[in-house]
């Protein structure tokens, strides 16, 4: 995929002005990237529930049908199948659907349309359709929300072929990872870390940039340890990788972002390296996305590996509703302890 | 080409400004019952108001308002018998009051701790709120099905919203109704809004009731901001499901007067006039007004019912509030009846982490 | 209470004997189109017949028969325009032969390569077999909202059986077609079984027709033998929403005169006697018997068209047979617009495997 | 749960009298364990598409509906979600529903209802309600079917707490573990591996004798490596492991058997002892169970592992239409070829 540095087809704005900079959260650079998605290219739609006239529950398409119009943003009715079906519908006419289902714990029931056929339609018909959407939805825990509001259930999509899973961790990378999950020919499951919606603000350039799908993002470099996140996650573990500094210990920090397929050279480099990691999430351990990682560790990494991969995971179990939600979510003091633990192997 | 709707009438017994519409069904002598489609109307919607101040507050989390659609769960809870099964969705605080869930509970659930869910007493078959849209009317179906096959003679009654109707959830299960002649009742709150989208927006069929010809059972719309109405035909419903008659749609045509849930801002998306409409219509002052000019009610009686909700809701704050913290082992214990081994060591690290939690953290969140 | 449905009349243009049921609509003069609708039909039983032989004798995999059915395809192909796009469930044979789908490709399909989708032609956009019951209709809704979108004068027309009305994905879409006004027509293929459950264990509605309703629609019944009131009901909806005046639901009475599948034994779950009842009514006969009268015609010509029908069997079934082996590239380099390197990987592994298993190998099965 | 004797409670056969024995296949096995559970239990009921008079696709429910009416085998209209939600409802209200999805494939329209209410009603209502369902569906490739009717997506059942995802891999283990899951009084994911439906026979003492649902199970001990697998893979795992007896090599071959929770003791004894390991699944790799193994071993085996966790998978592609599905299903050839490359290890 690579970084396609795409100039607008068909926009209306200006090519040879400055892109505009603005200072914006992480909900905002993903309002910002679809918009300039929006203008770039008029096959680009976005659907949902709430979407239109309220701009989305969380705000992340506040805006968008003021300025492109009902038929571009589209309040569906209230269903979680058909919003999916439907894309894969759109997306076979070559429209870039852009659906949003307002909770991951909402998105089973668009299961069987991503997993039987938007991941498929390409393949099923040897390239004669394919289906360019991209399915975005806020995910994880933290934010004292009702059941089913804080799921981070994204191993289910990523252990589907045909779909590739992006999770952004950062202003930038929202905006970046955005626009090439929209740009890309294939579907792409776009994961909203919602308690980092609001967290830190960044300073981006509305450039229309798209950032790699392939490519993990090293955040910090290190010698000792590798520490490996995406999501929301990455903030508790650029936290703890600064504490571990302060104890003389110097972890890399890697944010995984592509979940599925995932940049394994970089991964593997980084431990190659440092020989030790540990691999944090907060989603439940077994048959994860940390599972997966740790794995391709073991089987291609056993020799360089001096301590067993540690990981930090969120409980196997639902999550707590909200009173107790916090001994469910892995914190700094587990991150710290984990890979100071993983260092005491000689 | 072949089908026609006659133009419905929504069965109304009290109108807006709290007449009569015509004679008077004789269950409608019963004084007592009026008064406590009253009473608890009024209680439930100064539950509602406190609940709200204590989102706002901090001291609870996101809720989800009845106000102005307190007489749909009033005539449920009313009508129901108490070996039925009541499914509800989330505006139903009045219902669940009545099948005797303490209010204190009530806000349990809404300040996040799953007691909230575990009623004791007449609900205690019931089903919890059901957050994903729709599922639960597939639930009662179930539900209906275990009495159908055992022979019961109980029904399980289910509500949702307007919006819920667009989901297979609501038409799967109320076609099942349909050809295994299911005892389930199915009350539509046609609140007329989906957070955002307009009733208009959610279907092109110009009835909610209608639906019900899909699955071949019968279906109607009744004013849902008369209680006395609603009553009647969730009885009728009922009635019918306990006599093996099959499966009933009603769409309880109301008015969602509130923002969708405390993390909303109705403003947004829709006209103060509109709001105001409504309130003319608003289901507590239609029937006080209607017992005032029976003579069931004076100025008097209404202090004092004011008084009593609020120190009965106050007693509920207290109460809620006083609940002593779940122990960490409930997060583990209750997924399996055997609790096993990777839950085990799980239960106990994280024992560790609620008294560093407890003990104050540095690092954490 | 409100709603009540009139007796439908099915609409029929030939009754069962051949013989007009009242004064022939005007396009019913078009010989050419007649003839068209009868080669049709003969050339996909022709066709049907064969490829059950072929799974028979093991050259094929499983398949699903559409005797009797050859009505609705067959209608469906002659009325869909170009510009359409056309959504099939599996016994559309008829209809995708029409929109230019070779006959060997269909037997590419069921003999187990995806390279029997990739169509060409007409039919280029036109979706392949949906397995997943009813998912198709989505689809079609998601298509029709893109010509919606673009103000393209398209529809989408989409199929599914008695069976698939039973899905979410049945009635979402309907509803958003109704909602949105959608340039989308859905004939539904009641042949009284899905699988082995008759129509009503499906649901309690007395028509299918009806569940139009429930989306706010237009529906109706069609005789599914009769294919010129199918092709004639299909124009009208398809004129419709290409005028922009949105979707309609058909339900065709039709019959499954075979087996569900070559996997199945229908002798399980019903009778002779209905299936021999069913044979009275069945599409080819009628229309013949009813070209006869016409004087449209003779022995001689059906002679010639049954020999015809064989050779271009025939010569599907070798072309079916004389493709290549798809390379084992193709596995890999469709998943994705640019395959990634894990499966470039995987890609070379297998072609090593391949080798391996062409060599003859004694581990592996 | 350990090995349950139960006697009857409520049937109607005498158990004074030496219990039938039956020569079957697995898909037979099912039939009597069916048969055998709703003599036992008046609660047991059978629900599906085609589960009534037509005895099943597979036949795995034939003669039922004859037996114990159709009050109790009851054909449902065609929709998963339904079949899965009305178990859930069923359930709830003390009946052990036994629900069939005519293939694995036709499952997703099942999750929202399998993940957020199934797997989460016990502990939503905190044992108020509980949810004695089991959902069987038949699995996996190798049969010459089309689309959809090849899927190995037990991962996604196994990744959600609070749910059983067990695999018999013979007609004694179908009936014992079919027994027990419906015994068990929380959802059991019961997925049948249809390559082998027919495949081999085996004597069945109707007895009634659930097997355990906490344990993996040793078919072959071996001291050299060990060999894990589930469901149809089994067989050629079994095949595998005596060709490399040939070879001087002691493979163990354990049958995970439950996919969750996973005796992990029993397989960290085994590398523990052999000190190599390979994984054998037909499932993709990505995020799979057998990454959870994998990850497993590097976590807690990495001090007593000699080489790097060997992995037979399916390809990380949909299911191939059936002219090249061979190319799909891990074979014996790869098997050993794995394990000796595992064994090269110093
Ligand atoms: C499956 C699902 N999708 C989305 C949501 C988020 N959501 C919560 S309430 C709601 C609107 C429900 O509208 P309606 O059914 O009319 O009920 P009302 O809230 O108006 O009473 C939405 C979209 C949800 N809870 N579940
Ligand atoms: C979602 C789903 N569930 C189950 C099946 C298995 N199946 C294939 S065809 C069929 C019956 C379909 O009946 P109907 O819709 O009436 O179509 P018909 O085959 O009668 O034309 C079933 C249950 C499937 N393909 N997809
Ligand atoms: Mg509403
Ligand atoms: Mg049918």
């Amino acid at each position: 995929m690579g970084i396609k540095e795409t100039l607008p087809n068909n926009g209306n704005h200006s090519t040879g002005s400055e892109p505009a900079t603005h200072v914006v959260t992480l909900v905002e650079a993903v309002n910002l990237a679809l918009a300039r998605a929006m203008e770039q290219d008029e096959n680009v739609v976005v659907l949902g529930e709430d979407v239109g006239t309220n701009g989305g529950v969380f705000r992340a398409t506040a805006g968008l049908k003021e300025r492109f119009g009902c038929k571009r943003v589209m309040d569906t009715p209230l269903a979680e199948a058909l919003i999916a079906g439907i894309s894969v519908g759109m997306a076979a006419q070559g429209l870039k659907p852009v659906a949003e289902i307002q909770f991951m714990g909402f998105a089973y029931a668009t299961f069987e349309h991503i997993i039987s056929h938007a991941a498929r339609l390409r393949n099923r018909t040897r390239g004669r359709l394919h289906c360019p959407m991209v399915l975005r939805t806020p995910y994880g825990g933290g934010i004292h929300a009702p059941e089913h509001h804080c799921e981070s259930t994204e191993a289910l999509f990523a252990h589907i072929p045909g779909l590739r899973v992006v999770v952004p961790s950062s202003p930038t990378r929202a905006y970046g990872l955005l626009l090439a999950a929209i740009e890309d020919p294939d579907p792409v499951i776009f994961l909203e870390p919602s308690r980092i919606y609001r967290m830190v603000k960044q300073e981006i350039r509305d450039d229309g940039i798209a950032l790699p799908l392939d490519t993990c993002f090293t955040l910090k470099a290190g010698t000792d340890i590798t520490l490996i996140s995406w999501g929301a996650c990455v903030h508790e573990t650029l936290q703890a990788a600064r504490e571990l500094d302060k104890q003389g210990i110097s972890a890399e920090v890697i944010d995984v972002a592509t979940l599925n397929p995932i940049d394994y050279a970089t991964i593997l480099a980084s431990v190659e390296k440092t020989g030790r990691c540990v691999i944090i999430q907060e989603a439940v351990s077994h048959c994860s996305v940390g599972s997966e990682i740790a794995a391709m560790l073991a089987e291609k990494g056993l020799f360089f590996l001096k301590a067993p991969v540690g990981r930090v995971n969120g409980l196997d179990i639902p999550m707590p509703y909200f009173q107790r939600e916090n001994l469910y979510m892995p914190d700094v003091h587990e991150i710290i302890a984990t890979a100071i633990k993983t260092m005491e192997y000689a | 080409m072949q089908f026609t709707t006659t133009p419905y009438t929504e069965h109304q017994l009290i109108e807006p400004g709290g007449n009569a519409t015509g004679t008077l069904p004789g269950w409608m002598q019963d004084q007592d019952l009026l008064l406590k489609f009253y009473r608890t109307m009024n209680l439930i919607r100064v539950f509602d108001k406190r609940a709200i101040a204590l989102q706002r507050t901090g001291q609870m989390g996101t809720y989800a308002s009845c106000l102005g659609q307190e007489a749909i769960g009033t005539a449920i809870g009313c009508a129901l018998k108490t070996e039925d099964v009541f499914v509800p969705y989330y505006r139903d605080q009045a219902a669940q009051f009545l099948r005797g869930v303490p209010l204190y509970q009530l806000l349990q659930y809404w300040g996040g701790t799953e007691w909230g869910n575990h009623f004791t007493g007449t609900a205690r078959e019931d089903f919890p709120n059901c957050v994903p849209i729709a599922t639960q009317i597939t639930h009662a179906a179930g539900i209906a099905t275990a009495f159908k096959i055992r022979g019961q003679k109980r029904a399980a009654l289910v509500t949702c919203g307007d919006g819920a109707t667009s989901r297979g959830d609501f038409y799967e299960p109320l076609n099942l109704a349909g050809v295994w002649q299911l005892p389930m009742v199915l009350v539509v709150n046609n609140n007329q809004w989906a957070i955002s989208v307009p009733r208009a927006l959610q279907t092109g069929a110009p009835t909610i009731a209608q639906k019900a010809m899909a699955a071949g059972i019968e279906g109607f719309q009744v004013d849902g901001n008369d209680v006395c109405a609603l009553y009647e035909a969730i009885r009728y419903s009922l009635d019918k499901a306990h006599a093996g008659k099959g499966a009933t749609l009603i769409e309880a045509m109301s008015y969602r007067l509130c923002d969708h849930t405390t993390a909303d801002d109705a403003t947004r998306y829709r006209s103060h006039e509109e709001v105001n409409a409504a309130w003319l219509k608003e289901p507590v002052k239609r029937l006080q007004t209607f017992l005032h000019q029976r003579g069931l009610w004076d100025e008097q009686k209404e202090q004092q019912l004011i008084t009593d909700c609020q120190q009965k809701v106050e007693q509920a704050v207290k109460d809620f509030q006083s609940q002593p913290q779940q122990p960490v082992d409930d997060l583990f214990d209750y997924l399996f009846d055997t609790t096993p081994p990777h839950l085990i060591v799980q239960r106990e690290r994280t024992k560790q982490k609620a008294a560093r939690l407890a003990g104050g953290n540095h690092h954490g969140h």
